[in-house]
């Protein structure tokens, strides 16, 4: 990996963390219905897309995504129009909370239907398992967190995956939290990745807050796909930084000496160390790192607060295909 | 009489019950410390223990399964589901086992649970945060189905539940637990399942609801009341046994009918009272039975003026009922 | 034109949908050597090969959501579900997703599945092989729902099923699979989905009905036609989108209806066309809207005469008709 | 384990056998509608029980378990009345499918209320929960095949009871097949026992052809879930003699080769060999052995042929409890 690599990652780590906080702060103000935050997780997620092909691959992400959609080139005016269900939100026309729909396939293939947790593995299976079938080389990566490691559906799409050798990236992020629900009450292991062996896949447990070892297991689970060998579980262990969603208080079930230790290593300031003193970010550069984000989050703050709210115009569009039955549009 | 909400209804009701009963225990997501993420359980774990008010892994099926294997044994587990949109992998446990323990053993197991199901829309839910889910389960013999709408409702029924000896599932509407005050009495009581409610007498057209838009029902009733148009409003409570009763005689009284539902329309619970009304007070009817309900649409949308336009109002209710007295 | 079964024409059409489409594919249980167990894909394997029909592991949720994922990406799976009874582990990715997959995503994505549901009872399969599941289906929008009844409707109606770009449910009654036969056309045609159709055309009563006990309507109004009463009998076919213009003019014809499933009473599919007619046919009724169905037990039971008391029967049929006519 | 011991076990796989080979040939002859056979699993299910305390424990149990029922003391009498669906049936008044429904629990815990595979695991896990809510030491045994091991569900029960330290022993009698399915299809791993791991709970893989191995792993199972430790996860592999019901045929799906293979070793004849070996058994006394059991398996047979059926009388009972709302009996 690259400076410019290791710079692409921070500049959009730093994006992310700017605009969480500004969704954060519109919903502390109450202009923003619920937010689900991605802080303490972008350091996972920009090292996994850095180790995929946004063009080729398929995401089925879920609501905790804000870095891996930026990362895959979303931006943060559709993200915020997503936020503040607006027109033009680019994922569900506004019929869904913010992140959750789809991008038009032409431009990326992210997928996140429903809040439904694990919901998506099994779909994530079948997605991958046409792919196959039409030998088409791609990877698909679902997405979960440690929480969606308990329902039966993610045992389910484990297994089918491995039997088929399905080209499929199981990727964790486990901030050892389901809401307020702590691992030890979760599962009585130490590691999700352990599980794999019960699938005959490989499993890896590394840490989220590291890019560079996120990136070097997801490289490797991309090359075990592709080739036809089938799916990896990879555990990137990550800290939630916030509540578990805006209408969340941590403090409710989360001990205060908890709360202060897992914000002492932050991933973020972290990076920006290590590129200060392999010498490729300077005070200039960062500034303008920063200031850049600042900007183009404040910018589509504006524009999302200006667009309009869709209008039911469109109701009864998209029930059924257009003028099949049970179509009332 | 204290006026206070359904949300405090129904806590009110799981502390006394766990105070009265030993066998009574909870289990669910985030219903320990956290207290429920409507803190319907908030305060329970701190006086209960942990041993009674359990927090288990995300995982639906085992919500269901587990009470149920616990009830089967002696136990009175009330079961929470975070949000009704998220019941669907519980009922393989549900409708297709707990409905059946009774019959299929010829009584040689009961499975006395209570499923606490907080439902409903007008919440900014979006589509996986705002489902009616009623039907599949008012539909299953074996199940009880309730759906109070006002705090004393809430809290006698929630006694009732886990009092009864079948399994219960108890819808709480999200949006009335804080937006719905009402007097309770300090003391112990309860309502009884399978009874319904004139919640206001009239003489012009019955009104069949439950839930949250029994509310908008009464608002409308209000409002028309102005208007020299006198509506009984009937409150369901119970979907499943349905008090057909209770509704065929009001519907004798007024000889007019509608029902109203959050729901979507087809194959809703208006559909079987509409059928009940047009076989038993076939004879009494003046005019068509007519249904207000949620659109054909898959769920409720997020945005706010989309949401607005799947959920029924005082306004469209009120509408419809002036249609239907002029007929 | 050759007289064939229902379960022949469901294999036809899965060969001849499959050789026509190579983006057609097959999962489930036992559907591959085994031939499925009522021998539905029987010999699919043999031609395909087991890229196409997937023999899948013990997992209902596993056949919903992975056929959905499939059909988001471009192919279009056939799954089948066993029995009906077993569907419940699948309904959180069919009901909580795919019915919502193009409503949720605007249109962007969009689930071209077909899940084959053998249902009903009938045939000594006790409490856990012989469930109606209907209700909980056809309920949905987003979702098509469709019960043949003859094998000509069967197989026209699955490969309507299979090009159809929606997620459908495709209920076969078991027991019509060896029991129906019918003349089917060598070659190729399709029956629309969302249109019931006249099976037998009447002045005196209305009967609508669908799958197995169709045929016993059909029954009871030749055993009528002797007595004098001239009965209609409209097959639904499709349950979602209910096709009430067919009910309807059957009605406003008759005035008098009745609706008749194997499904059990209360809030089955019954009520819902009740109220379609209490509601649109109104001022054309002579008689109440009257129903048979199964009864407020929570499945059908084994030993022979206790399925026999579940079951609605050609003479439970004429008896209800007759007083209806009678009215 | 003494002789009495081990002759006692034998006795019961005779009996089982004897009773199978009758209901089998009672279902071609049309006189029972469907037949699930236990021949093959007899070892595995004897041994078990062996390990166990009828009186104390409880037994979720699935369709294959008529060693099991047998051992537990139920009768061949009933067990014919069942698959005959006849009046006085013990377990559902012959509503349910032979072996389903519940034993009355003032004589036995045993339950199986349904056909729904892997449904039993979760309520086993809930059942072992009240009895440790209560301080009651009592085992709760989960009785599954290899086939429900791919539900999400056996994910779910096995992950909950481990957190819990609940007294379950999941039994696990694998026969390679989920109906016409093999086990490459099933999963991508060798041993399901394997999974156990990923729970944190032990995992043991054993010979179900030999009832002593069987006996002491369960038995184990059983000191560790009384002492409070949890569960236990034992996989017995037995091989499936008969079709997997009366309704299948095998020689669609399995080779010729492989169904001439399984019935090379027979767990009974070994057995026989073994005491016959040790001197516990001789001619008379095999002999008595066998003419009892077909003596029982023939009185047995008259009386459920001559039992009625069940009127519909009570059709309308049980639905709920009497007198509750909805009752309409
Ligand atoms: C099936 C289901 N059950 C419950 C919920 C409510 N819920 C939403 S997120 C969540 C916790 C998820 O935890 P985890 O998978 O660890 O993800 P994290 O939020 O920690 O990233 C819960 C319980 C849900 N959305 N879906
Ligand atoms: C949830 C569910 N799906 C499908 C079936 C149909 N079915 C009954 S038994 C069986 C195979 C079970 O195999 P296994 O668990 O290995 O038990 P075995 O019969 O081999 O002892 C299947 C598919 C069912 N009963 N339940
Ligand atoms: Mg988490
Ligand atoms: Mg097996």
């Amino acid at each position: 990996m690259t400076d410019a690599d290791l710079l692409e990652m921070y500049r959009t780590m730093v994006l992310s963390r700017t605009l969480d906080q500004r969704i954060w702060q519109m919903n502390r103000q109450g202009r923003a219905a619920i937010v689900a935050s991605a802080q303490g997780h972008e350091a996972a997620q920009v090292g996994a897309i850095r180790a995929l092909d946004p063009e080729r691959d398929r995401f089925y992400i879920y609501y905790r995504e804000l870095t891996t959609m930026l990362a895959l080139g979303i931006t943060p005016l559709e993200l915020l129009l997503g936020f503040l269900a607006k027109d033009g939100e680019p994922l569900s026309g506004a019929r869904q909370f913010p992140l959750h729909g789809a991008i038009d396939r032409s431009r990326r293939d992210i997928v996140s239907f429903s809040n439904v947790v694990a919901t998506q593995l099994l779909q994530a299976v079948g997605v991958a398992l046409a792919d196959k079938m039409r030998g088409e080389k791609r990877v698909t990566v679902a997405y979960f967190g440690d929480g969606a490691s308990s329902m039966g559906e993610t045992h389910e799409a484990m297994n089918f995956a491995s039997i088929h050798h399905l080209p499929v990236i199981f990727f964790c992020e486990n901030n050892k939290y389901a809401t307020s629900v702590p691992l030890s009450r979760q599962m009585n292991i130490e590691s999700i990745a352990a599980r794999a062996d019960g699938y005959g896949m490989p499993g890896i447990e590394i840490d989220g807050f590291d890019p560079v070892a996120v990136y070097e297991a997801v490289g490797a689970a991309a090359i075990r796909a592709l080739s036809g060998d089938g799916p990896t579980l990879v555990e990137a262990v990550v800290e939630r930084f916030l509540p578990h969603t805006s209408d969340d208080d941590d403090t409710r079930y989360r001990p205060p000496e908890e709360l202060e230790d897992i914000r002492k290593f932050d991933p973020i300031p972290a990076m920006e160390k290590l590129l200060r003193s392999s010498g490729a970010l300077d005070d200039a550069l960062d500034d303008e790192i920063k200031g850049s984000a600042q900007k183009i989050v404040n910018q589509a703050t504006e524009d999302a607060e200006n667009a309009p709210f869709p209008e039911p115009h469109d109701f009864y569009e998209q029930v059924y295909a257009p003028g099949s039955p049970g179509d009332q549009s | 009489m204290p006026e206070i909400t359904v949300i405090e209804a129904v806590r009110a009701a799981l502390r006394e019950e766990m105070e009265r009963d030993p066998t009574v225990f909870m289990l669910g997501e985030d219903i320990g410390k956290r207290g429920g993420v409507f803190l319907a359980t908030d305060g329970l774990i701190e006086q209960f223990g942990e041993e009674r008010v359990i927090d288990t892994p995300l995982a639906e099926a085992s919500i269901g399964g587990i009470a149920l294997g616990a009830a089967v044994n002696g136990m009175r587990p009330v079961a929470e589901i975070e949000f009704a949109d998220f019941i669907w992998p519980a009922v393989n446990q549900i409708i297709g086992e707990a409905a059946r323990v009774r019959y299929g053993t010829h009584g040689r197991r009961t499975a006395p649970l209570v499923l606490r199901v907080p439902y409903g829309g007008g919440v900014r839910g979006g589509l996986f945060h705002s489902q009616s889910i009623e039907v599949a389960f008012a539909h299953q013999p074996g199940l009880k189905v309730v759906a109070p709408a006002t705090p004393y409702d809430a809290k006698g029924l929630l006694k009732s539940a886990i009092r009864d000896d079948d399994p219960v599932i108890f819808l709480e509407h999200k949006r009335t637990y804080r937006l719905v005050k009402g007097d309770v009495p300090d003391g112990e009581y309860t309502v009884p399942i399978g009874v319904a409610e004139v919640k206001r007498a009239g003489s012009d057209v019955t009104v069949v609801s439950y839930g949250l838009v029994l509310h908008y029902c009464l608002e409308a009733a209000a409002t028309l009341a102005e208007e020299g148009i006198d509506v009984e409003v009937v409150d369901l409570r119970t979907l499943r046994p349905l008090d057909t009763d209770t509704v065929l005689a009001s519907v004798r009284k007024t000889s007019k009918a509608m029902i109203v539902h959050e729901d979507t329309k087809a194959g809703g619970i208006g559909g079987e009272i509409a059928a009940v009304i047009a076989e038993y007070a076939f004879e009494d009817l003046d005019a068509p039975v007519m249904r207000v309900a949620g659109p054909e649409v898959p769920a409720m949308p997020f945005s706010p003026l989309l949401e607005a336009e799947f959920m029924p109002s005082p306004e469209k209710i009120a509408a419809a009922i002036r249609k239907l007295a002029a007929y």
